[in-house]
């Protein structure tokens, strides 16, 4: 089986290489043959790894000693479990299909070979994240993703915006992944050992001020890595990338990392509740507030991204309410619907040239049909409407709000959920119907490559099936989490599932109702909340005189007073000197070969003589 | 006995040869002295039990390298005296007698301290090809497949810098003249 | 009786006419000989220490020197060569253009 | 005409072009050639030629200074002065005709006009030197004084032997002996001819 | 003092060898003028002696008493130098070769080889590689555009084919496990069906191409190619300076026939009621005899096509050869 793993594990990385040799050269299809090959390998072997698993197995592999210095001793591990097989087999699957799909989306760019190395080495950092068998491995991978997502955003790096959100979301990350490392350091103060089963082991005979402290800088990190608030900024930018990236990895795979962390660290947090509980409720404040700036957003792909946001935040409050195994479905069958979502996007793009407001779209089923169903497909998933995988995740999330007395996180989950039905209909129904707006802006609309949509299909049937797996994946992942019980009663839970359900075929009704009708009036954009949410609640802005402004100006001073004139001075003083010894030993390079090799032997007389009359002991 | 004329004739006719190589003004006689001063090296290999090592010199020293010299040579008029301006012969004479004096010392301290130590003794009754066959392909593995690489790339080097249209056969000759 | 010395001396002696040639030539060729004569004085060296401390590595290290010659000869030829066809000359004093 | 036009110039239908087979181009074909070629054993043809020939033992050697090969009736070697049968006299009757035809200008000869007023050449010489034996000088003759002979081996001391009359005139005492030969005339077939005309093989 | 008999005995034996090797080359060139001729239906030397036999005489005569001609411009010492290279390296290598099985002669018993060391093979291939300074310093020597087209000529054919046939043997070496070429003999003991070349025909081929080629004979002469380059390196040679060339070229033929036959034909072990000496003259002879044989039958290559054979089909086919021993060994 530790073939598999190393397989799974590393044929991503040998991709990579391999399309790394072509990066400088014209387009070839061949690096998107090998990279999609090889993901596809890597996806068989994770699911012959899930088999594995299921039949109670568990693979944990000593790969080699990383670091043996002193007391540190780092040795370099993977594990394959019932948690991490799961993240394997959805990371592979969302990237061997986005790979797939890239291959048509990315035709005519002519940094084609440079996305296919890109996006293969994300797959090998993503494995690395979830497969490590102790902290310092999933920072590697960490960072490691941090670092393909900032070059895959700024992937079109001639364009100022791309590189300005590749920079903004490399920052932002490595800000929040101080807090992670401070994190790291005390849990290797406390325990002298990275591994998750050591630490893990002796976490009960710990201070819980200290383990408190420790949940919170680890949550930290997983809110930069994961976009939450007040780190949020950076994932609506991050769209800038292309429509692939943004399916792979910030929606699918790289921004649930956050909530991968929590889970993996599943022991830590239930320790202490507390911590737990301030997760659960920024994420219900994150779930509403990314929501509502997702209602009034023109951006396609921003709509979505802030889709995005709001479910890590459901995520975010399954994993602190202790509702482990919900959190991770809902990540999984996220995965799904989103990037489905995100690559159906992609394709209206391709249709049309680039265009991303959705003002401007309307009336494209007639041109693009099959787009338009996998895409509500994916909406009514995301919606949470039976029978599609959306429902059963999202609703256990609710349910679990409400199980522990949080009334609050349910009300706002709720009211949540309500925003997502609206804002995901008044996307589809301002895309694919109402007036052909496009036509009068002389766009020529046409669906895009057939094996392009025949890739999207496993999504589409993912998305809808995928819930029906909830008590076999429940049954699968407890054997490693800690179960949840839901103590109300079977008609209680009834009730709340009627409640939501009902409310949000409403909303969406509703929603069809108006959007079919011709949406809202021109009025509502001058009305203040209108204004509020256009703006992202200002904190852009906030951002920038808070933070940026100041930093600004401090470094220039550091630039012109401290750098300038004690540094500089220091260094060309050293280099004048320096100069000045070249100058008069000018001579002696005459460039001549043959006083070169005079000099030369000096030197070795010179070295041998030390070597017999210099002893150190004299 | 024969040991000591052996060695004292050697070191007679290669320190000669290797004088001839350094003082005449001749390429080719320096030429032909070097390849005979390789030959007569190889001698003190046989009488160092190293009869492996010292065939390995004729066949690669003698044999290739300084074939290719002389093959380089050709490029070269070689029959012509080559004028050298030499400054500072003092300085160059007294260079080298003191890094020789250095060197020996440096190369006679192990031998006065008798410090070092045989890291693979030889084995009584193994041949000498035998040994220096288990050492190469165990201890010293890699170096000795990184010779081949540097060998390899030296190669490589050496037919990519001399080549001029070195794909041409006089068939594609013909051919691009139009008599085929 | 031949002792260790002896060859040692021999190897010192050997090296210094190969320092003589580097030193003294003008002509890139004859640079190359110089070269090789040092790299054989080191040789004996090498298969004497060898011989009287019985250990091979001496041996192995004389192979490794004679493989880098022969890939020396192989690049330094090929330069040398390519030197000639653009100069003309193969003196060193023609080699002057990276004057300080 | 370059070799690409004679070769394409209009000749009649009989002739076969042999283009022979098409040349290598790339190394692959020309190993493919190579292997093909060592496989067919046409490398060993001309190995089993030789030995079978070895084998043979059919030595067409002549050792020359012992055997010689004797000459056909065409041979045009070192010439001959003739005699009349009758009267023992030289045939020559001193017309010049040989010396005007001759191409290389080596016949030289003296006449002068006799007693009884008949021309009588005084001096006749060849200068084998220069000879080309061409011929021209025994076609030409009236009377076929001046033929060719069958003798080839004309090495000499000096060069003087080279053009004397004596030595191409038939000596008196072979004449006597009735040694000398009529020659049969230019395009004369010896008497064997008819046999090797016939061995000649008609595709030839 | 036994000491002193090694050296005397070792002294006699190379006086022998050194004679009976310089008579068979000389006797070689006799016997290649007849079959050449015989082949071509020709007598061949008929004059001097019953049959020619004084052939030899006169020629060694007419060799050494011609004028010893040093042309004006060469290098001279290195001109005069380079013949006795040529002959001497290929006597040289005969030191390693054992002839015949080991004899005795009133009760002391003689190893027909000069000096047995234990690198044989390996030390045949390195006096052969000296071999190729003669030709080399010829043409570098002489001043004659013809003689450096040959010395050039000389270098690439030799060094190429000193790959071809290193590696070609490497086969058998593997399998025997010696260098020594008496042991690579009692491999074979025990009658036709154990000879090597059974085992190892390709390296057997190889090794008998690079053979010819080592030895510039007739399919790869270029060095001394008449219709090119007049006569290669020794184009200014005349004399014996030009006649020791030529016996080292007949003592390399001999050679490469000891060893083909030592290494892929059974040695001189005995075959059925054939004494291993008699057998081994046999084989030599016959393999002397497909020298000239060649020669007569084949025409020459051209240098192209030569380094094209020996770079690109014979030295990857040696490889493979080497390779696919290995595996079947191991």
């Amino acid at each position: 089986m530790e073939k598999y793993l190393y397989v799974a594990l590393f044929a991503p990385l040998v991709g990579s290489l391999f399309s790394l040799l072509f990066t400088a050269q014209k387009k070839n299809v061949i690096t998107a043959l090998v990279t999609s090959g090889l993901l596809l390998l890597s996806f068989v072997s994770s699911l012959s790894l899930m088999y594995a698993v299921h039949s109670d197995m568990i693979i944990h592999v000593k790969m080699m000693d990383w670091i043996s210095a002193g007391n540190l001793n780092l040795p370099f591990g993977f594990v394959v479990d019932n948690v991490s097989v799961v993240m394997m087999v959805t990371v592979t699957l969302v990237s061997s299909i986005v790979n797939i799909y890239s291959m048509g989306y990315m035709m005519h760019d002519k940094g084609y070979n440079r996305f296919f190395t890109y996006i293969s080495a994300f797959v090998f950092s993503m494995l690395i994240l979830v497969m490590s068998d102790n902290f310092i491995g999933l920072f590697i991978g960490w960072e490691g993703v941090g670092l393909c997502s900032y070059l895959l955003i700024g992937f079109w790096y001639e364009k100022d915006t791309a590189s300005w959100a590749g920079n903004e979301a490399f920052i932002m990350n490595r800000v929040a992944d101080l807090g992670m490392l401070m994190g790291l350091f005390l849990i290797y103060w406390q325990f002298g050992s990275f591994e998750y089963d050591v630490v893990f082991a002796h976490i009960g005979g710990i201070n819980p001020a200290v383990v408190t402290t420790i949940g919170l800088l680890l949550f930290i990190g997983a809110m930069g890595k994961s976009a939450q608030f007040p780190f949020h900024t950076w994932l609506a930018d991050a769209m800038e990338g292309p429509t692939p990236v943004s399916a792979l990895i910030h929606a699918a795979t790289m921004v649930t990392a956050g909530v991968y962390l929590i889970i993996r660290a599943s022991a830590l947090f239930s320790l202490v509740p507390e911590v737990g509980h301030v997760i659960a409720t920024l994420g219900a404040f994150v779930a509403v507030f990314a929501a509502s700036m997702a209602l009034v957003n023109r951006d396609l792909k921003r709509i979505i991204a802030y889709s995005t946001l709001s479910q890590l935040g459901y995520m975010f409050v399954a994993a602190g309410l202790g509702a482990y195994w919900i959190a991770l479905f809902h990540l999984m069958t996220h995965a799904f619907f989103k990037s489905l979502l995100f690559l159906g996007a992609g394709n209206i793009m391709h249709a049309m040239d680039d265009e991303l407001d959705i003002k401007k779209m309307g009336g494209l089923f007639n041109a693009m049909p099959y787009t338009a169903i996998l895409m509500a497909v994916a909406s009514v998933a995301l919606c949470g409407i039976y029978p599609f995988a959306g429902y059963f995740s999202k609703d256990m999330i609710l349910a679990a709000a409400f199980n522990g007395g949080n009334y609050y996180i349910w009300a706002a989950l709720f009211i949540g959920a309500g925003m997502t039905a609206f804002y995901s209909f008044r996307l589809i129904m301002m895309v694919f119907f109402g007036d052909k707006v496009y036509k009068k802006l002389g766009f020529h609309p046409h669906e895009t490559y057939p094996f392009v949509l025949w890739t999207l299909l496993p999504l589409g049937i993912l998305s809808t099936i995928a819930g029906f797996f909830e008590h076999p994946f429940e049954e699968f992942t407890t054997r490693l989490l800690s179960k949840y019980d839901f103590s109300f009663s079977h008609t209680t839970e009834i009730g709340l599932i009627f409640l939501t359900l009902t409310f949000v075929i409403l909303v969406v009704l509703a929603t069809i109702y108006k959007y079919g009708r011709g949406g809202f009036s021109k009025q509502i954009e001058t009305m203040p909340l209108y204004i509020l949410l256009k703006n992202q609640y200002f904190i852009p802005k906030i951002y920038e005189t808070m933070i940026f402004r100041p930093y600004y100006v401090l470094s220039r001073f550091a630039w012109k007073q401290i750098d300038v004139r004690i540094i500089d001075f220091t260094v060309d003083l050293i280099a004048k000197i320096l100069y000045l010894l070249g100058q008069r030993s000018r001579k002696m390079q005459s460039g001549n070969l043959s006083d070169m090799l005079r000099w030369m032997v000096v030197g070795i007389v010179v070295l041998l003589a030390l070597a017999i009359f210099y002893r150190p002991g004299m | 006995m024969f040991e000591v004329i052996a060695f004292y004739m050697f070191s007679i006719l290669v320190i000669g040869m290797f004088l001839i190589v350094v003082f005449s003004k001749n390429a080719l006689y320096s030429m032909s002295a070097l390849a005979g001063g390789m030959i007569f090296i190889s001698g003190f290999f046989f009488l160092l039990d190293a009869d492996f090592l010292g065939v390995v010199q004729i066949i690669v020293y003698t044999g290739a390298i300084m074939a290719v010299y002389a093959f380089g040579m050709m490029f070269f008029d070689t029959t012509r005296d080559v004028k050298e301006n030499i400054r500072f012969k003092k300085i160059i004479y007294g260079l080298s007698i003191l890094s020789a004096i250095f060197l020996i010392f440096i190369l006679l301290a192990p031998v006065y301290s008798g410090k070092i130590e045989a890291l693979y003794p030889s084995i009584q009754g193994v041949g000498n090809i035998q040994m220096i066959g288990l050492i190469l392909f165990t201890k010293y593995l890699v170096p000795f497949e990184l010779a081949a690489i540097m060998l390899l790339a030296a190669m490589i080097s050496g037919i990519v810098l001399v080549k001029i249209k070195m794909e041409e056969t006089p068939t594609d000759i013909e051919v691009a003249r139009g008599e085929k | 009786m031949i002792t260790l010395t002896h060859y040692l001396v021999l190897s010192g002696i050997l090296f210094s006419i190969g320092i003589v040639g580097v030193l003294r030539r003008k002509n890139l060729l004859m640079l190359f000989f110089s070269t090789e004569i040092l790299l054989n004085a080191v040789n004996i060296g090498f298969a004497a220490v060898s011989k009287y401390y019985g250990d091979l590595s001496g041996q192995i290290f004389s192979f490794f020197i004679i493989a880098i010659a022969a890939s020396e000869v192989a690049v330094g030829l090929g330069l040398l060569v390519l030197w000639y066809k653009r100069s003309g000359t193969i003196d060193l004093d023609s080699l002057q253009m990276m004057k300080g | 005409m370059e070799l690409r036009g004679f070769k394409n110039r209009n000749v009649s239908p009989g002739y076969i072009f042999f283009e022979g087979e098409p040349k290598p181009l790339t190394s692959w074909e020309r190993f493919k050639r190579f292997s093909s070629r060592a496989v067919k054993g046409e490398l060993f043809v001309g190995l089993w030629i030789v030995l079978r020939e070895m084998i043979r033992f059919d030595i067409h050697t002549v050792q020359y200074p012992m055997e010689k090969l004797r000459m056909g009736p065409r041979y045009r070697a070192i010439h001959k002065l003739l005699r009349l049968f009758e009267s023992g006299h030289e045939r020559c009757i001193g017309c010049g005709l040989c010396e005007k035809i001759c191409i290389s200008n080596c016949i030289k000869m003296d006449t002068k006009v006799d007693e009884k007023s008949r021309k009588l050449v005084t001096q006749y010489s060849i200068n084998f030197g220069r000879c080309i034996f061409c011929g021209y000088c025994a076609e030409v003759c009236p009377e076929l004084a001046i033929v060719h002979g069958s003798s080839y081996e004309h090495a000499s001391e000096q060069r003087a032997s080279f053009g004397l009359k004596e030595d191409m005139l038939t000596p008196l005492d072979k004449f006597k002996a009735n040694k000398q030969k009529e020659f049969p005339g230019f395009g004369a077939l010896s008497k064997d001819a008819d046999k090797f005309v016939k061995k000649t093989p008609l595709a030839y | 003092m036994i000491e002193t008999a090694l050296i005397v005995e070792t002294v006699v034996k190379a006086v022998i060898a050194l004679a009976v090797v310089a008579g068979m080359g000389a006797f070689a060139t006799f016997i290649e003028r007849k079959i050449l001729a015989f082949m071509q239906r020709r007598l061949g030397p008929m004059h001097v002696g019953p049959y020619g036999l004084l052939q030899l005489a006169a020629d060694g005569i007419k060799l050494f008493t011609k004028e010893d001609i040093i042309p004006q411009n060469v290098v001279k010492p290195i001109f005069v130098i380079a013949p006795v290279i040529a002959s001497a390296s290929a006597f040289v290598a005969i030191a390693a070769v054992p002839y015949f099985p080991e004899f005795t002669v009133f009760g002391y018993t003689i190893h027909p080889i000069i000096s047995d060391i234990n690198v044989g093979l390996l030390f045949i291939m390195g006096a052969a590689s000296v071999g190729m300074y003669g030709p080399l310093l010829a043409g570098l020597s002489s001043h004659n555009k013809w003689s450096l087209l040959g010395g050039a000529r000389a270098v690439i054919q030799l060094l190429s084919f000193e790959v071809v046939s290193g590696l070609s043997i490497l086969a058998p070496i593997m399998m025997i496990g010696s260098l020594s070429l008496i042991d690579m003999n009692d491999y074979q003991i025990g009658g036709v069906a154990n000879w090597l070349i059974w085992k190892q025909p390709l390296a057997f081929v190889l090794f008998a191409i690079a053979g010819f080629a080592e030895t510039n004979r007739t399919p790869f002469d270029l060095i001394e190619f008449e219709a090119e380059i007049v006569s290669g390196y020794a184009t200014e040679y005349s004399g014996m300076r030009w006649g020791l060339f030529f016996i080292g070229e007949y003592a390399n033929m001999i050679t490469i026939s000891v060893l083909v036959s030592i290494i892929f034909l059974g040695g001189y072990n005995d075959i059925w009621f054939i004494p291993g000496a008699i057998a081994m003259l046999i084989k030599v002879s016959l393999w002397i005899f497909l020298f000239l044989w060649v020669r007569a039958a084949w025409p020459h290559v051209r240098p192209d096509q030569l380094m094209w054979v020996c770079w690109k089909v014979l030295m990857p086919l040696a490889l493979i050869n080497v390779l696919i021993t290995g595996i079947v060994l191991v």
